[in-house]
C-alpha cells in the first residue's frame, strides 16, 4: 500500500508547473485563450497524455504501459515510472488550477477517452498532441458514476425555457477548433461548422457557447460506454483542478492576512480568519488522497471506480466551494474587485464546481451505490 | 398582546402600493445601475416613484414623503420587493444619509439636501473606508485643512470602496480636520461635490462585471462650512448613527428576503426534479426568510415604544447577509450545471457575497455581539 | 402589528421566575421531581394555565376570554391583559427551560387540551389546576403540523425491536399520578394501573417510562383533533422551553469565559469563543420571535398555525443544539462532568430537542405545506 | 506509484485477525470499563488479546508484540473495530505512553513497564491536565521536590481529567521540578503509582454516566528517581513527542470511524423511512470517513518514507473528531424520537462530544494549523 506522489509524478507536475509559472501569470490569465502557450503544453506532452504514442502522444491511457519505445515523455524527460493516464492527468490539471489556466487541457484528455483508438480521430489526436488544436467536448446529462444511461428530465429542465432545446452551453466551444458531442442516443459526432453562439459564464475563460445541432460527421455510434469513461475522467481531472484553485487561493490569502493590518495588528493574527483558514486547509487537504485514489481505480478499473470520482468531486467542489469563500471573506472589499487576481480563481471555481457533475449530482450517485440494494460496491483495498 | 394582523389602513396602504406597482414596475428589468445608462434609468424610475409619492414613504411629506410609520414602510418594502421593482439607485442617499441630515442636519441643509434626494436627481455615495480604514474605521486618514479665507476646509486623500460613485453626484463621508487626532477623535463630517475640481473617481469593477463602486482621490478640494453636517470634530458620533441605519432595521428590510424565497419556491416548482434533493434546505432558508421578518416586527415594536436600536443592529446585520447569500446558493444548487452561466440567481448570489463584508464585516459584528451583547471582554490590542 | 410582550406578559414570566429561582436552584433540579414545587405551581396557577375556570384553572384556553369574573390570576394578580392560551404557556416554559424544571408544566398544559371540557375529565383537571396531581400524556405517532392521521411506518419502526410493539416510552410516566393516552385509533384513555417500566434516557428528569397495554378507562372517542391540537401546543410549549434552556447555558457560558484565564487572559476575550457565543444567541434571538408567532397563530386559529408550530420546534431545536454544543465546547473538560450544572441543561435540551417532533419531523411538515399542489398556507399577516 | 492494493501477507494478516476476533469477540458487550466490574472485564479481554498476539502488535516481539509495520497496524485496527470488539482499557498507557517509553526510558524501564502493560496487568492514566492547566498546558503547578536522602522526588498538586484513573493502577505525567521556572521549563516526567501513600483519587462522573475520568490529589508522594523517564527537566519536550501521538495518528486509527460508518449504514437499512430524509447526509459522513482512512494513508505512506508528523497531526485531530460528532449527531436524527433513550448510539454521542475538546482542544488546534502550517502570525499575548 502506497498513496503518496512519486518523485516521478512529482518531477510530472514541477515540469508542469514551471512552464505555467514562466507562461501563466494572473495577467495572462486575464488575456484569456494563447495558442502559443497551448503549443508550448504540446511541447512537453501535456495535450497529449491519453494520446496513444502512435499520434504523438504520451499514450498513458488505459492499455498502454507507459514504456512504448517510441513514447515521449513530460517535458522530453524518460520517466522510469510514469503513472498511468487518471493519475498523471490530476497531477497536470492540479496545475493547471493553481495557475488558472484558461486552455482546455481537461478536454483534451477528454477527447483522446472518446476517440480511443478511432482511425476518424486520428488527426484530431495527432493536432490535439502538438498543441496544434483545442477540442470542446459535449456530452450528454448523465450521472457520471452510473455510466452512461437516459438523460434524466432534470437534464433537459436544465435549459432555460428561453432557449433551444438540445442546446446546452458548451465549454470551451466558442472558440474551439473542433467540438466532440456524443448525442443522446449513443453517436459520437465532430460538430459541423453551424454557429456558435456564445453564452455569458461566470468565467470568461470558458468560453461557453451553444452548438447548433446537425451538420458535422458520424465518427461512431454506441458510444455510451466511452462516454461514461470520458465523464468521470472529467470530473476526476475537474476535482484536481480544483483543489489546485482552491490551494492557490488559499495561499495568496494567507500573505494577504499576514500584510493587511487593521486595528494595528495584522489581521491574520486573530482567530477568525486563522480558523477560517484552517478550515480551508483542512478541506484541500483531505480532499487530495481521494482525488488520488479515483485516478488509481480509474486506472485500474476497480469496482468503486464510479463511486470514487463521484466522490472526489464532492470534495473538490467542498473544498474550492470553502476556498472562495472563505479567502474572499478573509481579503473583504478588495477580493470582490474584479482587478484584484483572487477573482480570477473565483470565477474558475465557481464554474468548475457546477460543471462535469455538481455536488448534488454526484452526492445522489454516491448514495444511490451505498444504499443499493446488493449493498455498496466494495472499497480498494479489501474491506 | 402580540397582534399579527394590520389595520384597515394599512391593509389599505399596501392594496395601494400594490395595485401601483402591478400597473407600473418595467416588464423588463432596467439595465444594471452601475451603467451609465443603467444608472440614469434608474433615476427615471426613482422620479416616477417619487411622483407617485412612493420614494421615500416614511419622510414629513415636506420633503416628498408621506410621513408613515415603520410598519407602512415594511408593508411598503415587502410588495416593492415582491414585485420585482427596479433596486433604488438612491438607496445610499435614502437610507444611509437622510436619516443623518434629519438628525444632524440645519433647516437649510435638509431644504438643499433633501428633495434633490428624493426625486431622484442627486445621487449620494458614501465615503468612509479608505486604503487603511476599511473593518477599522477608525483609521481614516483622508484630511481636511481649514481654510478661513474662503469659510470652509480643502480636503484630500483617497476614499475607497464608495458605492455608487462612479455616476453619483455627491459624497458623504468623514476626513480628520484636527491634524493631531487620533482613532475617532478630531473627524468631520463632510457632503463633497463629486464635480468639484480636484475630485478623481476611479470606477472599479466588481465581481459582477460592473463598476458598482469607485475609488475617489480627493486633491486639495474646496468644501464651503454649509456641507459641514453638525459640528467640525463631531464627526465620528454623527456618522455612527449613520453606519447604526446601515446595519440595522433601513438598509435590509424583510421585503427583499421574502420576496427572494418566494422566487426560490417558485423556481423549485418549474423544476421539481432538480429541487427535489434541495427542497429541505429551501424550506429552511424560506423559513430563515419568515424569522427575519418577525424578527424586523419585534424591533419595529420596540423602537415604536421608544427603545432604541443599538448593537442590536449587529444581529440583524449578521443575519440577513448570511441569509442572503444561502438563498442565493440554494437557488445554484437548484440551477445544477446551469449555475454557471450568467443569469438573475448568479447575479444575486455575487451581489449577496458582498453581504458579509460591507457595513462592518460579520467579524466584526459578531465581535460586537459578543462585548457589547453579551459583555465579554474586548480583544487585546497591542 | 405588535410583537412583543406586554407589561402583563412580563409580570406573568416574572412571577415564574421568582418562584423557581426560590425553588429550583441547580441542587434543586438534581433532586427531581418535587410535590412541594408542583404544588407551588399550582399556587400561582401555573399548573391550570388551559384548565377552566370553573374547575380552578385560568381559563386562558381558547373558547376563554380570560377575563371570567371567576379567573384567578397568575400569582393571584389580577392582569387587565392576560396572554391567551398558548401565549401564556410560552411564557411559563420559557422559564421552565431556564430553570431547568423537572416537573410537567408542559404537560399539564397538553392533557388540558386533549380533556376540553369533559366531565369525566373534571377531578383530574381540578388536581392539576391545584398542583395536586401530575399527569403524563401519551400522543400517537403523527405529523404535528398536519394534524392526526394514521401513525407513518417510521413510528412503529422506531420502537426498537427488543421491545414490545406499541409500548413507546413516555415522558413522566415513572411518576405521574396518571398518564392521558390518546391511542392509534382516536381513543382518549387513561392508563389503568397496569405496570409502568422506567427506561433510561438521556435525561433523568424526564422520567421516561413504558406504559401497559390495556386496562383503564375510556374518556372519549374519535379524540383525533384534540390529539393534534394538543401535539401541536407540546410542540410550541417544549420550544419556548428549549429557547430558554439555551439562553440560561449561553448566560452561565459567557459568565465562564469572562472568568477562566488560560494563556494569561480570559477564555472570553477570544474570537473563537466570541463568535461561537454570539452565534448562539443569534440563534436564541431569532428563534423567539418565531415561537411567540406559533403561539399567536395557535390562540387565534390562523390557517398557518400548524406549520407556525412546527417552524418553531425547529427554530428551538436548532438555537438549543446550537447552544448545547457551543457551550459545552467552550467550557472543554469541565462541561463534560456530571457535577457541573451546565449537564442538566446540555441533557434537557438533548431530550426535549427529540421529544415532541424532532426536527426531521417537523421540518418534512413545512416542507409538504411549502411544496403543496395549491400551495404554502397563507402567513399572517397576508402576504 | 500510488498503489492501494495490500500485499499476500498482509491479505493473510487480514485474514487471520479477522478469523480470531470473529470466534473471540465477547457475543454480548462488556460492562463499562468505568465500572469496577467493566474494568475488570476489559483487563481480562486485553490478556486475551495478549496471549494470542494482539495486544500490541506493532511492539517488538520482546515486548509481546508482533513486530509489524504500520499497514498492519492500519489492518488490524481495521479489522478489530469492524468485529465489534471491545474497547482498549489499556489504550492510554498502549498509545499515549509506550511511544514515550520506547524513545526516552531506559532498558531496565522499558522491560519493567512495558510487558505488565502489555499484558492488561497495569493500566496507565495520563497526568497532564491540572486546574489552570487546560488548553495552556504549559500553565502546570503540581510540583517535584528533590528528595537527595532517598534518592527520587515528592510530589504535591492536583491533576484533572486523568482517563481511566478511577480504577487505573499508575499514572505518568509533568510535574514542576524546578521552583523558580515558568512555562515549559523546569518540568519532568514521572511515572506514579496510584497505590502510593499521599495519593487520593477522586473519580468524576462524565455525561455518560460514569467515572470515566478522575481527580488525582498528590501530597508529598515519593517517587524514586528510577521512575523518572529522561533527563529532570526536559519533561516538555519528552511530553511533546507522547501528545504528538495522541493528537496524530495511533489514537484514532480509521478503523473506528469506518466501523461506525458502516454501522450507521446497518442502522438505515434497518429503518428505511427514518433515515429516508438523512440519505444525503448518511453519504457525506461515510464519505469522510473513506476519506480519513485515504488521508491515513498518505500519512503511513509519508511516515514510511521517512517524513516525521508533525503539526500535521492538528488536521488529523480537528477532523477525526468532528466526523465522529457528526456521524453520531446523524445517527440520532435517524432514531428521531428514540434519541434520547440510552443506547449505543447516544453512548456514541457523548463519546464523541469529548473529541473536540481533549487532547487539546479543537481551537488550539486550529490555532496549530494556521501557525504552524500556514504561517499565519501568531496571537498577541498579554
Amino acid at each position: 500500500m502506497r498513496l503518496a506522489p512519486t518523485p516521478e509524478e512529482q518531477l510530472f507536475a514541477r515540469t508542469a508547473r514551471e512552464l505555467l509559472a514562466a507562461r501563466c501569470a494572473p495577467a495572462d490569465v486575464r488575456a484569456g485563450f494563447s495558442p502559443d502557450r497551448w503549443r508550448a503544453l504540446g511541447g512537453i506532452g501535456a495535450t497529449g497524455l491519453l494520446v496513444p504514442e502512435e499520434y504523438g502522444g504520451l499514450g498513458l491511457g488505459p492499455g498502454s504501459d507507459g514504456h512504448g519505445p517510441g513514447g515521449q515523455h513530460l517535458g522530453g524527460q524518460r520517466l522510469d515510472e510514469p503513472p498511468l493516464g487518471a493519475q498523471a492527468l490530476v497531477a497536470l490539471t492540479e496545475e493547471a488550477g493553481r495557475a488558472c489556466l484558461p486552455e482546455p487541457l481537461l478536454e483534451a484528455a477528454v477527447a483522446a477517452v472518446l476517440l480511443g483508438g478511432l482511425p476518424k480521430g486520428a488527426d484530431l489526436l495527432r493536432g490535439l498532441a502538438e498543441g496544434a488544436v483545442t477540442v470542446a467536448v459535449s456530452l450528454p446529462a448523465q450521472d457520471p458514476a452510473r455510466g452512461p444511461g437516459p438523460v434524466p428530465a432534470s437534464a433537459s429542465a436544465s435549459v432555460p425555457a428561453s432557449e433551444p432545446a438540445g442546446q446546452p452551453a458548451v465549454a470551451h466551444a466558442a472558440y474551439a477548433d473542433h467540438v466532440l458531442v456524443v448525442t443522446e442516443d449513443g453517436e459520437l459526432r465532430e460538430a459541423g461548422a453551424g454557429p456558435r453562439t456564445p453564452v455569458a459564464g461566470v468565467d470568461p475563460n470558458r468560453g461557453l457557447a451553444r452548438v447548433a445541432d446537425g451538420g458535422g460527421r458520424v465518427l461512431a455510434r454506441e458510444w455510451e460506454a466511452a462516454a461514461g469513461k470520458a465523464a468521470r475522467l472529467g470530473a476526476i481531472g475537474a476535482a484536481a483542478d480544483l483543489v489546485g484553485a482552491a490551494a492557490a487561493m488559499l495561499e495568496r490569502t494567507v500573505e494577504y492576512a499576514k500584510g493587511r493590518v487593521q486595528f494595528g495588528s495584522p489581521i491574520g493574527e486573530r482567530q477568525a480568519v486563522k480558523h477560517r483558514l484552517a478550515d480551508v486547509l483542512l478541506a484541500v487537504e483531505f480532499a487530495r488522497p481521494v482525488v488520488a485514489r479515483a485516478a488509481y481505480a480509474y486506472d485500474h478499473g476497480l469496482p468503486s471506480a464510479a463511486r470514487d470520482a463521484a466522490m472526489a468531486k464532492v470534495f473538490a467542489n467542498e473544498a474550492a466551494g470553502k476556498a472562495a469563500r472563505g479567502c474572499l471573506q478573509v481579503h473583504g472589499a478588495i477580493g470582490y474587485t474584479d482587478e484584484y487576481d483572487l477573482s480570477l480563481w473565483l470565477r474558475r471555481v465557481w464554474a468548475l464546481s457546477a460543471a462535469w457533475g455538481d455536488s448534488t449530482r454526484h452526492r445522489a450517485a454516491v448514495t444511490a451505490d451505498l444504499f443499493a440494494q446488493d449493498g455498496p460496491s466494495p472499497s480498494c483495498p479489501s474491506r | 398582546m402580540t397582534d399579527l394582523s394590520f389595520s384597515a389602513q394599512q391593509d389599505a396602504f399596501r392594496r395601494e402600493i400594490r395595485d401601483w406597482l402591478a400597473r407600473r414596475v418595467p416588464r423588463e428589468p432596467l439595465p444594471s445601475m452601475d451603467t451609465a445608462d443603467g444608472f440614469r434609468a434608474h433615476q427615471e424610475w426613482e422620479r416616477t416613484l417619487y411622483e407617485a409619492g412612493w420614494a421615500v414613504v416614511g419622510w414629513p411629506e415636506e420633503y416628498g414623503g408621506r410621513g408613515v410609520g415603520l410598519d407602512e414602510w415594511l408593508i411598503f418594502e415587502e410588495e416593492y420587493w415582491r414585485a420585482g421593482a427596479p433596486g433604488r439607485v438612491g438607496q445610499n442617499g435614502i437610507f444611509l444619509f437622510a436619516p443623518t441630515v434629519f438628525a444632524f442636519g440645519t433647516d437649510e441643509q435638509r431644504a438643499r439636501v433633501l428633495p434633490p434626494m428624493a426625486r431622484g436627481e442627486e445621487v449620494w455615495a458614501q465615503g468612509w473606508s479608505e486604503p487603511e480604514a476599511g473593518s477599522d474605521l477608525a483609521n481614516l486618514r483622508a484630511r481636511a485643512v481649514r481654510d478661513e479665507a474662503r469659510g470652509g476646509w480643502r480636503l484630500s486623500g483617497q476614499k475607497t470602496w464608495s458605492s455608487r460613485a462612479a455616476h453619483a453626484h455627491r459624497l458623504f463621508g468623514l476626513f480628520r480636520s484636527d491634524p493631531g487626532s487620533r482613532r475617532h477623535h478630531g473627524l468631520t463630517y463632510f457632503m463633497v461635490d463629486l464635480a468639484a475640481p480636484g475630485v478623481t473617481v476611479r470606477p472599479v469593477r466588481q465581481l459582477d462585471g460592473e463598476a458598482g463602486f469607485a475609488e475617489v482621490f480627493l486633491d486639495d478640494v474646496f468644501v464651503a462650512d454649509r456641507d459641514v453636517l453638525g459640528e467640525a470634530g463631531e464627526g465620528w458620533r454623527i456618522a455612527m448613527s449613520t453606519t447604526g441605519s446601515e446595519r440595522g432595521l433601513s438598509l435590509r428590510s424583510p421585503g427583499r428576503f421574502l420576496a427572494a424565497a418566494d422566487r426560490l419556491l417558485d423556481l423549485c416548482r418549474l423544476r421539481p426534479e432538480q429541487a427535489a434533493p434541495h427542497r429541505d434546505a429551501v424550506a429552511d432558508v424560506w423559513m430563515r426568510a419568515e424569522a427575519y421578518r418577525l424578527y424586523t416586527y419585534r424591533t419595529v415594536t420596540r423602537m415604536r415604544e421608544g427603545k432604541e436600536s443599538g448593537p442590536e443592529s449587529s444581529l440583524n446585520k449578521v443575519f440577513w447577509s448570511e441569509l442572503d447569500l444561502d438563498l442565493h446558493d440554494i437557488a445554484l444548487r437548484v440551477l445544477g450545471a446551469e449555475a454557471e452561466r450568467c443569469g438573475p440567481w448568479l447575479d444575486g448570489y455575487l451581489f449577496a457575497l458582498a453581504g458579509p463584508i460591507y457595513a462592518g464585516t460579520n467579524e466584526i459584528q459578531r465581535n460586537v455581539i459578543a462585548e457589547r451583547l453579551l459583555g465579554l471582554p474586548r480583544e487585546p490590542r497591542r
